[in-house]
């Protein structure tokens, strides 16, 4: 009772100090951004706080995952699907006012291809044969062969368009031509946005926005408790979203991402060489139970390694329910009657520790002994990543559409399957969205029926919002945080 | 007129009686000596008169100063007398200062305190009671720490705090027990001078006959908590009423029965040994000039003889012990043992084996975690095949036996000892593999009189019969005089004076030695006896 | 007192050196690879090369160690792998936040201490001395992250007095630094104030047994005047070694308490530095706290001589 | 007196709880329950289930035994390394071989221990064994400065020059002499640092660095319980208070044992 009376008289005071015309806002991110150009860099935090805000591409990503042009006004496909024409909108105005030309991206995209590119997402790039400047507001690009995931490739953050002069600094003094310009860094604390006035789109409601870095989730929870920010839009503790719920201050932002969260296998690893090793894993898991455990709830059953929300999604769960008995026939047949001993090398995000425990006492249950590790990432990548040297591993995939990772024998997982890899290679031709979803469904059978990992569930977007916020993304089809149309209500 | 009037003074400290009935008279202009053995009560008493005893005790009886009867003052009272009227010096001159602060702000602090005086006023006074106990002016500034003082001068600032106020009485708990001579009979000398100019009473506690006899007009005589003869000192000399006095007495000039030995073999020969420490770090490749303990020092120590090693502390004569042990390089010159040269580090088990030793220290001197039995046959180590099972155990037996233990007493545990038994063990541990010498390091320094006096009858007795020689090693003269055949003045590293201890004892050559001897106080001759 | 210094100062030098091997020898076997760490999941082995050489990762040990220390003695602490800024600024900036951090922990558990433990060995044996000695006891064995957490639920959340962490910087305004510090540097102070309580008090108590301190009676000073005028002095000396300890210790151990309150400092710097194999800054981290360490043990020692004159003689 | 029989009973709880661990718990410790997770304490569930259903009461008992195991054995390296060091430091005092050695100490000393702590597992990797590494390694010069300090001072007694006179060497007066008489120090340090070892295992196990799951730790059920700590507080509370009462128990053992065993304590009070 007393707490909720201090809590009102927070909130009144908070009130009273003018929060009307409230044009500012800070956001909690859980990780720091090493640095601010998502050009060389994977790390998820950089598009957080740049992507759309800071930085723009030809075309662009919404909030339900469709693409829409960016600063490409329009766009034009040959018929042969090998070249693009994008018609450039005029009037751009870098941060430190340049022109935005074609000569810009072809010097973006350029960049991102040559031979010593630092471009993490060099790959997205690979179809492209040349990028032609045709005129001033005019770019054709030419493909080796057709991709009908150009304009989605285009959309991320790693396809961003940077001038030329700018592009050495990009680290530390972003540049861009969206609707925020950088001002502020306190490294280890915070970034700083504010308002571009000379925006070429509609102008943003917000005249500052701060980026504030807080990697504990306690810490995170009183910090959105204590008003010290006002919204989390990737809350990284799900057991504390019943408070917020509960209470009328906040609202709880819960979507989708394109994060399948997967119990990775090592398929060229001992006993999971046999598929029916890796379908009894299959079967010994309990999804609900780990998605209750480990995500209090949120999140949605996979089957496959596809995203719930995809228009191609088929529903295979099915293929894997919850039977610990068809799980020991099957070690009974493959020959690990009394079970086996693997690893099971967890990264940090509470998902994998989390789900890491209640899997280890699953597989324990159908006789399979898992001997836990935690790791940083830095010893994941190096240990499992690029190593292989590990039975299972627990962990979300969150790039957009990246199934074709199934095609390559050499990614950590090692699944080597020529139909697979015959497939995704000749999904690239195909333009044609029903033959597409074709596809794409077929694929999704193949590797959930090969058991080739686990499949868990999607990662749910879990936000916690100041309930006077508005416009908030609530899905993430790709990882940022686009404050293009945020606003306070009055 | 009596200054102090202590009546019935009876104390227990949790339960354990320390002081029974103690009554005791100060006259102003007197000093009033309180003899008595380690244990005895004197420094109790002193401390009741302060009422400075620690928590847990118990007081019952008077203690009446100048006619205020101090046992009955409140403790806020009692802060005015302290150090107003009555002035304390302590017997550890190197601990009894603040090493944080100047002489002179701890001899104004007296002032400053019961007095009031502004700090410029105190210091100024401060300054005139210095010089009065011979710390003049330029040489011993007010802003001295004490560490920068010698152990007589520390006591002198002592004493300089205690007087300051010129107070009614003085009381001087053991003041020169741990100075050497020469500075003692300073400080005696100082003290006697401050009574004879104020006036003021003084009670000067002391374990020590000779130097009550020397300087003090009254005396008592405590044992056990107990005052059992008391009264001017020359009456009480004279007459001894009280058998206890009489022992004290006689162990004080205990004289050993021992026939003089006059050997010619040299047993031990140390021939112009040097020992250098090296100079203090001055920086990082700086250093002072090298310390000189020990500087060409040569001498021998004949088949069957005891020689007396005499000198004041910081003469350089523990220095050259060591190296007489083998436990100490030396940068010049040579030591030998029989012929067998003694090198630190590499001396010959059979060399070793024939030189034993014991220190002055009875409770520092042995493993408290070791059996007596144990401890006594440490050196057997040093025998190639050592007596095992019973041969040990007879051999332990004689060695305890030989200097007036039990046998039994091998199972026991050292704590379980007085200081004089464990003595007994620490010659026991020197005697059982039969040794040709013994150093006998301020062996009985430590000791009270009586203890000391049995002590070296053990010693003159065992020489006899086990034919040892002794390197007997003290700064107390009177006790090298009563064991030794011959006798080596050190100083400053040197041997100064070298010759059979009693015509040097009766006919001091050197200068150093005759102060030596002048300044050691000397009991009264017994009148009556 | 120069010689004095430049002696110390060289078995200082002696020191570093050491220290800095130690530090990049155990550094250099890290696994882990920072390109790889920036680049993620997707990116090609020839991308990873090429970061790894535009970061000068390829080339030789000995020659990175060279050019590392070569910097340090200009100030020059090279560029953050990931965050790609110089260094010395990145650590300069975080040493603005564990600096004051562990100055205000420092005097909080001094002001604390003090007075307790002064208090308790003033009335050593009576019910405030117990008293004490129960609470310091019980002071030691909290956790401080713990205690941190239940600070943060109390007064953050429930009361609302302090913000739940983050540092509003310098700029704006010393109070509302202060205020953000507040509960950081009680975490970091109850169990340091514990520990020096106790120290004092036994210091004390030990001090007040010495022959001087009965001299002083014999003036004629009462147990309290002797308390300050002096024993407190003497009993300086190892209350003294324990506040160097615990700056250093307070400096660098502040890692926890730096995450629990999301302070931007030196500990959590080095903390994420670690995760994302920033070895450079790891490195240079490390170093400037061993040199903070070794720095304070000297500012220690010259506060000795202050305290007391015996060693003044000994310069 | 009083110190060490509270101390030793407070103690002695949580090591007989850890003992009996080994044959029994209440539940099972690794089995996950998510139907019965986050039971407040009380019925079948006395301390309550955590956010997997598990027992606390289990989960205590066994996280005990990690504490105890981590900080025992890191004691242990630190005694075996430091006091050997610290034997050879005093008896050659002066020497090069003392100053090797003191300085090494004071080099450990000069480095942050969680960061090393933290190194260390980036390169071995976090687990039990490299939290006693990590612990250990700054358990030496401890004991390595108690021990020389110590024996530095016996080293001047009257006994050890008895026993040089008597032929022995170094190394036979450090063992036969030294390392008796400076025991009951080590022991009362021993506690000190058993106690202080609890202390940063459950630090360590805290961020992630200590034993590893299934095992429970008490510093990993406090990290996990963090989050929860809003609505559900005896997950903080449980494994807090058990880090306290141990560490309370343990330190008043160690001054309880200081005023039997520390002669100098003794003299003081005689």
């Amino acid at each position: 009772m007393v707490r909720h009376i201090l809590s009102a008289t927070v909130l009144a005071a908070l009130l009273a100090g003018g929060a009307w015309a409230k044009t500012d806002i800070t956001l909690g991110m859980q990780l720091e951004p090493p640095h601010l150009d998502p050009t060389s860099a994977a790390a998820a935090a950089i598009d957080e706080v740049v992507y759309a805000n800071v930085y723009e591409g030809l075309t662009r990503f919404t909030s339900d995952g469709s693409v829409v042009p960016g600063l490409a006004e329009s766009w034009e496909i040959a018929d042969d699907g090998l070249s693009y024409t994008f018609k450039l909108r005029r009037g751009v105005l870098y941060h430190d006012g340049a022109t935005f030309g074609a000569d810009d991206v072809k010097f973006s995209l350029d960049r991102a291809r040559v031979e010593d590119s630092t471009n993490a997402q060099k790959a997205l790039f690979a179809a492209i044969d040349s990028v032609n400047v045709i005129d001033d507001a005019t770019v054709e690009i030419t493909l080796t062969k057709p991709n009908g995931a150009l304009l989605f490739n285009l959309a991320w953050g790693d396809a961003i368009i940077i001038d030329e002069s700018d592009a050495s600094a990009l680290e530390t003094t972003p540049v861009g031509t969206g609707p925020f310009k950088f001002s502020n860094w306190v490294q280890g604390d915070r970034v700083e946005l504010v308002k571009n006035p000379d925006y070429w789109g509609d102008p943003v409601a917000l005249d500052k926005a701060t980026f504030k870095f807080i990697s504990d989730p306690t810490a995170a929870f009183a910090a959105m408790m204590a008003g010290d920010v006002d919204a989390f839009p990737v809350f990284p503790a799900p057991e504390n979203l019943a408070q917020f719920e509960a209470d009328p201050r906040f609202t709880v932002l819960v979507g989708s991402t394109e994060g399948e969260t997967i119990l990775s296998t090592n398929n060229k690893a001992g006993p999971f060489v046999d598929v029916r090793v890796r379908k009894a894993v299959a079967h010994a898991i309990d999804r609900q139970a780990i998605i209750d455990g480990a995500m209090f709830g949120y999140g949605t059953p996979i089957g496959s390694h596809f995203a719930p929300h995809n228009p191609a999604y088929v529903d295979l769960t099915a293929n894997s329910t919850y039977d610990p008995e068809l799980s020991k026939k099957l070690l009974t047949e493959a020959g690990y009657a009394d079970g086996f001993t693997t690893t099971l090398k967890l990264p940090p995000p509470s998902y994998a520790r989390r789900g890491g425990e209640i899997i280890a006492a699953q597989l324990r249950a159908v006789g399979i002994q898992t001997e836990i590790s935690n790791l940083e990432w830095a010893q994941w990548l190096e240990e499992v990543f690029r190593g292989k040297d590990f039975g299972l591993t627990i962990v979300s995939h969150t790039e957009p559409m990246d199934i074709g990772i199934y095609a390559r024998p050499d990614y950590y997982f090692q699944y080597d399957d020529a139909v697979v890899q015959a497939m995704i290679s000749g999904l690239d031709a195909i333009t044609d969205p029903d033959d597409r979803t074709e596809v794409l469904q077929a694929l999704q059978e193949r590797i959930s029926e090969n058991y080739v990992n686990g499949y868990l569930f999607q990662l749910a977007k879990t936000g916690v919002a100041n309930a006077k916020i508005q416009g908030l993304w609530q899905n993430s089809p790709t990882q940022a945080n686009d404050l293009t149309g945020v606003s306070w209500a009055e | 007129m009596s200054l102090l009037r202590v009546r019935g003074l009876t104390v227990a400290i949790h339960g354990t009686p320390i002081l029974r009935e103690v009554s005791l008279d100060v006259a102003p202009g007197r000093i009033l000596g309180v003899i008595g053995e380690s244990g005895s009560g004197k420094s109790m008493t002193a401390l009741s008169v302060m009422r400075l005893l620690p928590s847990g005790a118990e007081v019952s009886g008077t203690v009446r100063l100048d006619g205020q009867v101090l046992t009955d003052f409140s403790e806020r009272r009692m802060r005015a007398v302290r150090g107003a009227q009555v002035g304390m010096v302590f017997q550890e001159p190197m601990t009894a200062l603040n090493p944080l602060q100047t002489i002179g702000d701890q001899v104004s602090e007296t002032l400053r305190l019961h007095d009031g005086l502004s700090p410029r006023l105190a210091r100024a006074r401060a300054r005139e009671v210095l010089d009065r106990v011979g710390l003049p002016d330029p040489e011993f500034p007010l802003g001295r720490y004490p560490h920068e003082l010698s152990g007589g001068q520390r006591q002198r600032v002592v004493i300089a705090m205690a007087i300051a106020r010129r107070p009614k009485l003085l009381i001087a708990d053991e003041p020169t027990t741990a100075l050497d001579v020469t500075t003692q009979a300073q400080i005696l000398a100082l003290i006697r001078r401050l009574v004879d100019e104020d006036g003021m009473g003084a009670i000067l506690i002391t374990h020590d006959l000779a130097v009550v006899s020397g300087v003090a007009d009254d005396v008592a005589i405590m044992r056990a908590g107990e005052v059992v003869e008391a009264g001017p000192t020359a009456e009480v000399f004279a007459h001894m009423r009280h058998p206890y006095t009489r022992a004290l007495f006689d162990a004080s000039g205990h004289h050993p029965d021992r026939p003089p030995h006059e050997g010619d073999v040299p047993l031990l020969q140390v021939e112009g040994a040097v020992r250098r420490y090296p100079g203090r770090r001055l920086g990082l490749w700086g250093r002072a000039a090298p310390k000189v303990a020990v500087d060409g020092v040569s001498f021998n120590l004949r088949h069957g003889e005891n020689l007396g090693l005499v000198g004041e502390s910081g003469c350089g004569k523990s220095t050259l012990t060591r190296a007489i042990l083998g436990l100490e390089p030396l940068q010049g010159g040579r030591i030998a043992l029989d012929g067998a040269p003694i090198v630190a580090g590499a001396v010959s088990v059979a060399a070793r084996a024939r030189l034993q030793v014991v220190f002055q220290d009875p409770y520092g001197s042995f493993n408290p975690r070791h059996r007596v039995a144990r401890l006594v046959t440490e050196p057997f180590h040093l025998l190639d095949r050592p007596p095992t099972g019973p041969a040990r155990d007879i051999a332990v037996a004689e060695a305890l036996e030989a200097v007036g233990l039990q046998a039994s007493d091998a199972r026991k545990h050292i704590h379980e000892f007085s200081g004089g038994q464990r003595q007994r063990i620490a010659i026991a541990r020197a005697l059982i593999i039969k040794p040709s010498l013994i150093v006998l390091d301020e062996a009985v320094s430590a000791l009270d009189v009586q203890v000391r006096a049995q002590i070296l009858d053990l010693l003159a007795d065992l020489t006899e019969r086990y034919r040892l020689s002794y390197l007997f090693i003290s700064h107390d003269l009177h006790v090298v005089r009563r064991i030794t055949d011959r006798v080596l003045v050190m100083k400053e590293g040197r041997i100064v004076e070298e010759g059979p201890t009693e015509a040097v004892f009766a006919n001091p050559t050197h200068a150093y030695t005759r102060s030596l001897l002048a300044a050691t106080p000397v009991l009264p001759t017994r009148a009556a006896g | 007192m120069l010689r004095y210094g430049l002696r110390r100062a060289a078995s200082m030098l002696v020191s570093l050196a050491v220290a800095s091997v130690v530090i990049f020898c155990a550094i250099e076997v890290v696994p882990g690879d920072p390109a790889q760490y920036m680049l993620g999941l997707n990116a090609s082995p020839d991308t990873v090369a090429a970061l790894r050489a535009e970061l000068g990762l390829d080339q030789q040990p000995v020659t990175r160690y060279m050019s590392w220390i070569t910097g340090m003695l200009r100030g020059d602490f090279g560029i953050s792998y990931t965050y790609r800024t110089p260094v010395a600024q990145m650590v300069a900036d975080r040493l603005w936040i564990s600096l004051p951090l562990a100055l205000y922990a420092l005097i909080l558990s001094t002001a604390i201490a003090f007075p307790v433990g002064i208090m308790a060995a003033a009335r050593r044996g009576s019910v405030v001395d117990m008293g004490v000695i129960g609470a310091t006891q019980l002071g030691i064995a909290v956790p401080n992250f713990w205690f941190a957490m239940i600070l943060v639920v109390i007064f953050a959340i429930n009361l609302g007095w302090f913000s739940a962490g983050g540092f509003p910087g310098w700029e704006g305004g010393l109070l509302a630094g202060i205020k953000a510090l507040t509960l950081p540097a009680i975490a970091l102070a109850l169990p340091q104030a514990s520990i020096l309580a106790r120290v004092m008090r036994s210091a004390l108590i030990d001090t007040l047994g010495e022959d001087f301190v009965r001299t002083a009676r014999a003036k004629g000073l009462s147990r309290r005047q002797v308390l300050w005028r002096h024993a407190l002095r003497n009993a300086l000396i190892p209350v003294l070694t324990i506040i160097g300890l615990q700056f250093s210790f307070l400096l660098a151990g502040a890692i926890i308490i730096e995450n629990v309150f999301y302070l931007p400092g030196l500990g959590r710097l080095v903390f994420q530095a670690i995760a994302a194999r920033d070895l450079i800054v790891v490195e240079s981290v490390v170093m400037l706290l061993v040199f903070a360490v070794i720095l304070v043990t000297f500012l220690v020692d010259l506060a000795y001589a202050w305290v007391d004159p015996r060693l003044r003689g000994a310069r | 007196m009083r110190a060490l029989v509270l101390g030793g009973l407070l103690a002695a709880v949580f090591v007989a709880a850890a003992a009996v661990s080994f044959v029994w718990t209440p539940g099972d410790v690794t089995a996950v329950d998510i139907a019965n997770r986050l039971q407040p304490p009380g019925g079948s569930y006395p301390l309550g289930t955590d956010h997997f259903g598990r027992d606390l009461v289990s989960m205590v008992m066994v996280g005990a035994r990690v504490s105890i195991a981590v900080a025992l054995v890191a004691v242990g390296i630190g005694m075996g390394l430091g006091v050997p060091l610290g034997l050879a430091a005093a008896a050659t005092r002066g020497s090069w071989l003392d100053e090797v050695i003191m300085r090494g100490n004071d080099l450990v000393f000069a480095f942050p221990a969680l960061l090393i702590a933290i190194l260390i597992t980036a390169v071995f990797g976090p687990s039990a064994l490299n939290a006693i590494i990590a612990i250990g390694i700054f358990n030496v010069p401890v004991f390595a400065r108690v021990t020389r300090g110590a024996a530095l001072s016996l080293w001047t007694r009257e006994f050890i020059l008895a026993a040089r006179v008597a032929g022995k060497g170094r190394i036979r007066i450090s063992v036969e002499h030294i390392l008796p008489n400076v025991a009951n120090l080590l022991i009362v340090q021993g506690t000190i640092q058993f106690s202080l070892g609890i202390l940063a295992e459950a630090g360590l196990s805290y961020v992630g660095l200590g034993a590893q799951p299934p095992t429970p730790s008490w510093g990993r059920m406090l990290a996990e319980a963090q989050t929860m700590i809003s609505f559900a507080p005896h997950l903080a509370l449980v494994p807090g208070l058990s880090i306290v009462l141990m560490v309370l128990g343990l330190n008043l053992m160690g001054d309880g044992l200081r005023d039997l065993l520390d002669p100098r304590v003794r003299k003081a009070r005689a």
